[in-house]
């Protein structure tokens, strides 16, 4: 089978205050019809601009992709037209993004907004889109869908709102969904709704979902295969047990070690073992010299980490690291 | 039995919110409904619940930095309510607090070894020689090196300045610390250092913590007792071996179903059992009976009658008609 | 329905508004140094004693202070501002006269700036560094800087002078005797130069203002949104930024009307428009009171209204406010 | 080790790499050295008559800016006539600034009906048109140097008020304010120590801003000849003259081009400020 969607070698670079930065330096990643990929990492890592990315939607200027391919079935669309992109995008890669409350227009109604994106890329009158929008919001489960295609955002919770885009991106039946980070800013039930939701949605339409979190809980809930991502770098790839259980990088080591695992010997009376920490914090992008971006972090770098980078190797599943699977 | 070091007693914090009309009455919002609790010394009360649960307000109005509007705290005995301002100040010298936004936490115009001195000037603590002293055996403590004292807070990442605002708190070595969700802004690499951190400082001095969070597993790893809150009133209440292995209210087996764990794979076909629909009801306009019968899988007709009360069921306290096995 | 209450609510506080400007009048004029009788006597050119009583019983100056006030009160809401001293008319007569060509000149300018502005702003913001962005930041802070008064002088060297393509002054030419579409194009010929004048000192706020408005929403997470639909940058900045970035520019128009009358002020001055504000020059110059104080009575009452005009189409504007939202 | 930076500091720098800003600055100090010392190196009376009425500028040699309608000499006049404009300017601003702040901060620090009354009042300002109601106060009370300020800055402090209570009611929200009163802070060490020092950033801006605009008002005033008739000022020069433009320009155009070069280099320096103290914008 032929990958949905493939990045090979992206980079893209940011003008910032410090000179130009690297924020991706050649991400190559496969999303596969139907399934869901995750992709996982510490803010500044630059899962969002994957997802950015993978949407033709790097803000120029300050960014630029500088380098690389992403083929979205078949077709290379680094080098579309602006004209294709804007075809592509709501229609066959839909997003969804992070907060809810901001992301979607204050002006107008929810439904003007689902409709617009639905005459956009569908020959249909505006009957007909009013009538699909009724069901749209049916489908994402909010309850008196007519009354509420007539509210403004402000008068929804954050949990409808991300209903509401989620209605929104699946109004063309898009092939690819990115949801960034699409329940960080909310409460857990609602994020637990918003999951089952992606996960319906899944089933009902074969879409593939790329998912963007820094949560190992949604990771292992959610997705079939896992990307590790680390100061612009994919530095692990593999399915998401693999990732889970036999995580080769000393990062996504410390990443599963350092989180306080619900219901891991919850009728114990002990007290639960100190969690495993990871020192320091990401390194800013302009500071990143040629070694492993990791080292000054990690238990079991030496000489040799601080001056190689290393290359993206299979040791069971594809790893970048000069000690992979050795423990400190 | 010891008696309990922080102990709330049909705590009630009410806001009024606007008018209806010109001359109407003001519409009362009643963000925290007769919540009792105690934290014992040495020990880590957690208050949990999601947004609007009223977690924070009732934290805040048992120190007296939000109003309250009914019921009495006593700490160490003393009835923090009816203290006077002046006696109140005196009392801060041993109840502290650690925010939940290290960027906003932290006076951006002071060197961060000032923000850490301030409470010992401020409540007269030790000679004012020794105070330098005091504050770079704190730095020390929370892991940060003196030479940084003389630095400002925007030149330190999120997890330094959260272990500057826990060295602020432990300066006038109080005997309870207020964590208000201190680790939630935080990356969870960082998150980890943090809560180990806190529980060291405990251990070392024991403190006693009242602890809030929406993260049940933060809350699994630090908390010894755990209160769990639904629009500004506990449900259930109970150590931390019976809420995680025996939740008896269906909210928090809601809240433990809804939180990802690592332990849930897609890969071994995982789905949710059930999930609540819906969001909160509006506090504006609370139901008659429980408040969380508008969402909850096993209301039935009194749950929407009658509003439960807190009760022993097994070694936990719930308030619901029908409680969990 | 709550929009009628809305409305009867905010005229109700504009009136209370025009209540307190009418007793600040009243008071300014009683501390000022000075017997106001001897001040009216002087402008009547002598004063004898018993001119002077005639005067304070005519003016109810002999009286204590709380009933003057009641009565000036109670002659306010019958419309009665006073006689002028220097022409010897009613106020309200006076200012009702000057009042339409004040009004004309400030919304035209306030037309032409908002317009042009915003359409400034909306094009040079979409390059936030391209040649137009630092065109409309120059421009900006040179019309800021500029005073009116002056910037009026140099139009009128310029384009009357110079290059005589507009009337130096006045409202319309002296021995003009056309009607009808003939006296308004003769009209609006004479008001190309004041009107441009107080146009470019708002312009330079207008465009500099939506510049940052749209430069603000063009980086908010629904116009990522909009884009993410596929939408093209047009729609975008016309239909989702545009709808937003009005919502700062209207707060500040608001505040504007205020201002706008003072501009107005000046630029009537230079260009001689038989306006309110020449006509409060004129009364300054001859310390006619009355007319001062009534014109400042009715520049108020505009300010007011425009801004209750504002806040209307505020709310017009923005669904959050319009549907009681937070 | 790390050197302590503090914010202000940063924004200094800041402002120190932001060319217009300061080539404002360096004209404004230029202006300004030109009008309090200026009279040390060319020490004239601007009174006296030096030529014929309406000389052009370089007519004469001497006379570089040429004579006004009375033949008194344009550059003399400009060097004694900047010193009222920015007497007026600064002590009207420092009034608005001084009353918009306290205005502001009791209504944003303690809200409920002490910020109800004083939004009231701050509304009902706003509503009077400035200059007309500065008019009003000093065609009624004799015009002078003093009654001019008073009135600029009794006009102008609203606007301060505003934005000084508005960023009160943002910073009273948050935390550091709140761990200010957990270690056991009042509330005047809070206003003054704790919320004021945060709130400064805009409210110096506002304040060079409106230095700017007490300038142009006073300008205004003076234009319309409700200056101090004992002084000289720009703005009272371009009215004196303004009768004999269309002879001739200049003595209106150059002490126009004064007031704005002065106003100019100010609001250079006052977005340069801006600038520097909200980066967020200057990285878009």
């Amino acid at each position: 089978m032929s990958p949905l969607m493939s990045l090979s070698d992206l980079r893209v670079e940011f003008d910032t205050r410090h000179g130009r930065v690297t924020a991706l330096s050649g991400i190559s990643l496969d999303v596969m019809p139907g399934e869901t990929l995750g992709i996982v990492g510490e803010s500044g890592c630059g899962k969002s601009i994957t997802a950015l990315a993978m949407m033709g939607l790097i803000p120029n200027p300050p960014g630029h992709v500088t380098g690389g391919v992403i083929e979205f079935d078949g077709e290379d669309i680094t080098r579309a037209s602006n004209r294709r992109l804007r075809q592509l995008r709501g229609r066959d890669i839909a997003m969804i993004f992070q907060e809810p409350m901001t992301s979607l227009n204050p002006v107008f109604t929810v439904g003007d907004q689902i409709a617009e994106a639905i005459l956009l890329h569908q020959d249909m009158s505006r009957a007909e889109a009013d009538r699909q929008v009724i069901e749209l919001l049916e489908t994402v489960g909010i309850p008196e869908p007519e009354a509420r295609a007539k509210s403004y955002p402000h008068q929804l919770s954050g949990g409808m709102r991300q209903r509401v885009m989620i209605a929104m991106a699946i109004s063309c039946r898009p092939k690819l969904l990115i949801a960034d980070e699409p329940t960080t800013a909310l409460d857990v039930t609602v994020q637990a709704q918003i999951f089952d939701l992606m996960r319906d949605i899944q089933a009902k339409f074969g879409v593939a979902i790329v998912l963007i979190t820094h949560d190992m809980g949604a990771i292992a809930e959610m997705t079939d295969r896992v990307a590790v991502m680390y100061a612009g770098r994919v530095i692990e790839q593999g399915t998401s047990d693999q990732i889970l259980d036999t995580p080769l990088h000393p990062y996504t080591r410390g990443l599963i070690g350092c989180i306080p695992v619900l219901g891991r010997a919850a009728a114990s009376t002990d007290r639960l073992p100190p969690l495993a920490e990871i020192p320091g914090v990401v390194p800013p992008l302009h500071l990143l010299g040629d070694g492993c971006a990791f080292a000054e972090r990690c238990a079991l770098a030496d000489d040799h980490c601080r001056a190689v980078r290393p290359p993206l190797d299979d040791k069971g599943h594809p790893v970048a690291c000069h000690h992979a699977g050795e423990i400190a | 039995m010891t008696t309990p070091l922080l102990s709330a007693r049909k705590l009630e914090v009410s806001f009024e919110i606007g008018r209806k009309g010109f001359f109407g009455k003001p519409r009362l919002l009643r963000a925290v409904r007769g919540v009792d609790f105690d934290l014992m010394p040495g020990r880590t009360l957690g208050l949990v619940g999601e947004s609007g649960s009223g977690k924070t307000t009732t934290a805040m109005a048992a120190i007296r930095l939000a109003p309250s509007t009914g019921g009495s705290v006593s700490f160490e005995g003393t009835d923090l309510m009816t203290l006077p301002a002046e006696a109140m100040r005196a009392q801060r010298k041993h109840l502290q607090v650690i925010f939940q936004d290290p960027y906003s936490s932290l006076n951006p115009r002071e060197r961060v070894g000032a923000i850490v001195r301030e409470p010992l000037d401020l409540m007269n603590v030790g000679d004012p020689a020794g105070r330098d002293d005091r504050v770079r055996e704190l730095f020390g403590l929370v892991g940060l090196r003196p030479d940084q004292m003389s630095l400002f807070p925007h030149q330190f990442s999120g997890g330094q300045r959260q272990r500057i605002s826990i060295a602020r708190a432990l300066a006038t070595n109080p005997r309870l610390i207020v964590c208000d969700e201190p680790v939630s802004a935080l990356d969870v690499a960082i998150q980890a250092q943090i809560l180990n951190l806190l529980r060291r400082l405990q251990d070392e001095f024991g403190l006693s913590y009242l602890f809030i969070s929406h993260d049940l597993g933060v809350v699994q790893f630090i908390c010894d007792d755990i209160a769990v809150m639904y629009l500004g009133e506990i449900v259930e209440y109970a150590d931390r071996p019976t809420l995680f292995s025996k939740p008896r209210h269906p909210y928090t087996a809601v809240l433990l179903e809804a939180a990802p764990s690592l332990l849930r794979r897609k890969s071994a076909g995982y789905r949710r059992a059930g999930m609540v629909k819906g969001d909160l009801p509006s506090p504006m306009n609370l139901p008659k009976g429980c408040a969380f019968a508008s969402r909850c899988p096993k209301a039935q007709e009194r749950c929407r009658a009658e509003a439960p009360v807190l009760r022993d069921v097994g070694d936990s306290r719930v308030a619901c008609h029908f409680p969990l096995d | 329905m709550a929009m009628m209450r809305y409305i009867l609510q905010r005229l109700l506080y504009g009136l209370i508004l025009m209540l307190g400007v009418v007793v600040l009048n009243f008071f300014l004029i009683h501390a000022a140094p000075g017997d106001a009788a001897e001040v009216i006597a002087g402008e009547m050119g002598g004063t004898t004693e018993e001119m002077m009583a005639q005067i304070r019983a005519h003016y109810g100056l002999d009286q204590s202070i709380m009933v003057q006030l009641w009565i000036y009160l109670k002659q306010i809401a019958m419309g009665d501002l006073g006689t002028s001293y220097h022409f010897n008319r009613p106020v309200t007569e006076l200012i009702l006269q000057r009042l339409g060509p004040t009004v004309m000149l400030a919304l035209s300018a306030q037309l032409i700036a908002m317009l042009l502005g915003v359409v400034l702003g909306v094009l040079s913001s979409r390059r936030p560094q391209g040649i137009l962005s630092g065109f409309v930041s120059v421009f900006s802070t040179v019309g800021y800087a500029a005073p009116v008064f002056w910037t009026g002088l140099m139009l009128v060297i310029l384009f009357a002078v110079w290059i005589p393509l507009f009337p130096v002054e006045g409202y319309v030419s002296a021995r003009f005797r056309g009607t009808g579409l003939a006296y308004a194009l003769n009209v609006a010929w004479h008001l190309v130069l004041p009107a441009t004048t107080l146009g470019i000192l708002f312009l330079a706020q207008y465009a500099r203002l939506s510049r940052t408005a749209m430069i603000e929403v063009l980086g908010a997470d629904y116009i990522r949104t909009a884009r993410a639909k596929g939408l093209g940058e047009g729609k975008v900045t016309f239909n989702h930024a545009l709808r937003n970035a009005v919502l700062p520019i209207l707060t500040i128009a608001g505040l504007q009307f205020g201002n706008l009358i003072s501009g107005a002020l000046l630029v009537e001055t230079v260009f001689n428009w038989p306006g309110m504000g020449r006509l409060a020059f004129d009364s300054v110059l001859r310390r006619d009171y009355p007319t001062l104080l009534g014109v400042l009575f009715f520049a108020s009452a505009f300010v007011v209204l425009a801004n209750l005009l504002t806040d209307l189409s505020y709310r017009f504007a923005d669904p959050r406010i319009r549907t009681g939202g937070r | 080790m790390t050197k302590a930076v503090s914010p202000l500091g940063e924004a200094w720098g800041q402002f120190l790499r932001n060319k217009p800003a300061v080539a404002g600055l360096a004209l404004l100090i230029v202006i300004v050295g030109f009008v309090l010392y200026g009279h040390f190196l060319f020490n004239a009376d601007p009174y006296r008559i030096v030529w014929g009425p309406l000389t052009a500028p370089g007519e004469r040699e001497g006379i570089p800016l040429g004579t006004d309608f009375l033949g008194r000499d344009i550059f003399v006049l400009l060097l004694k006539g900047g010193g009222p404009t920015m007497a007026v300017g600064l002590s009207a601003a420092l009034l608005t600034v001084v009353i918009g702040i306290a205005m502001g901060a009791l209504a944003g620090y303690f809200g409920g009906w002490v910020d109800d009354l004083l939004m009231r009042l701050t509304e009902f300002f706003q509503v009077l048109p400035a200059l007309l109601f500065a008019m009003v106060l000093v065609t009624l009370f004799a015009p002078s140097l003093v009654t001019i300020s008073f009135a600029i800055g009794i006009v102008s402090w609203p606007g301060t008020a505003r934005l000084t209570r508005a960023e009160f009611l943002r910073i009273r929200e948050l935390e550091y304010v709140t761990a200010a009163r957990s270690i056991g802070a009042g509330n005047s060490r809070i206003i003054w120590k704790v919320i004021l020092p945060n709130a400064l950033p805009p409210l110096i801006v506002s304040a060079a801003l409106t230095v700017g605009v007490a300038i142009l008002f006073e300008a205004g005033l003076s234009f319309l000849g409700l200056g101090d008739p004992n002084t000289i000022s720009w703005g009272q020069m371009i009215g004196q003259n303004r009768n004999f433009l269309l002879e001739a320009w200049w003595p209106v155009a150059i002490p126009g081009l004064a007031i704005f070069f002065t106003v100019f280099a100010v609001s250079l320096v006052g977005d340069g400020l801006n600038d520097a103290f909200n980066p967020k914008l200057r990285s878009r």
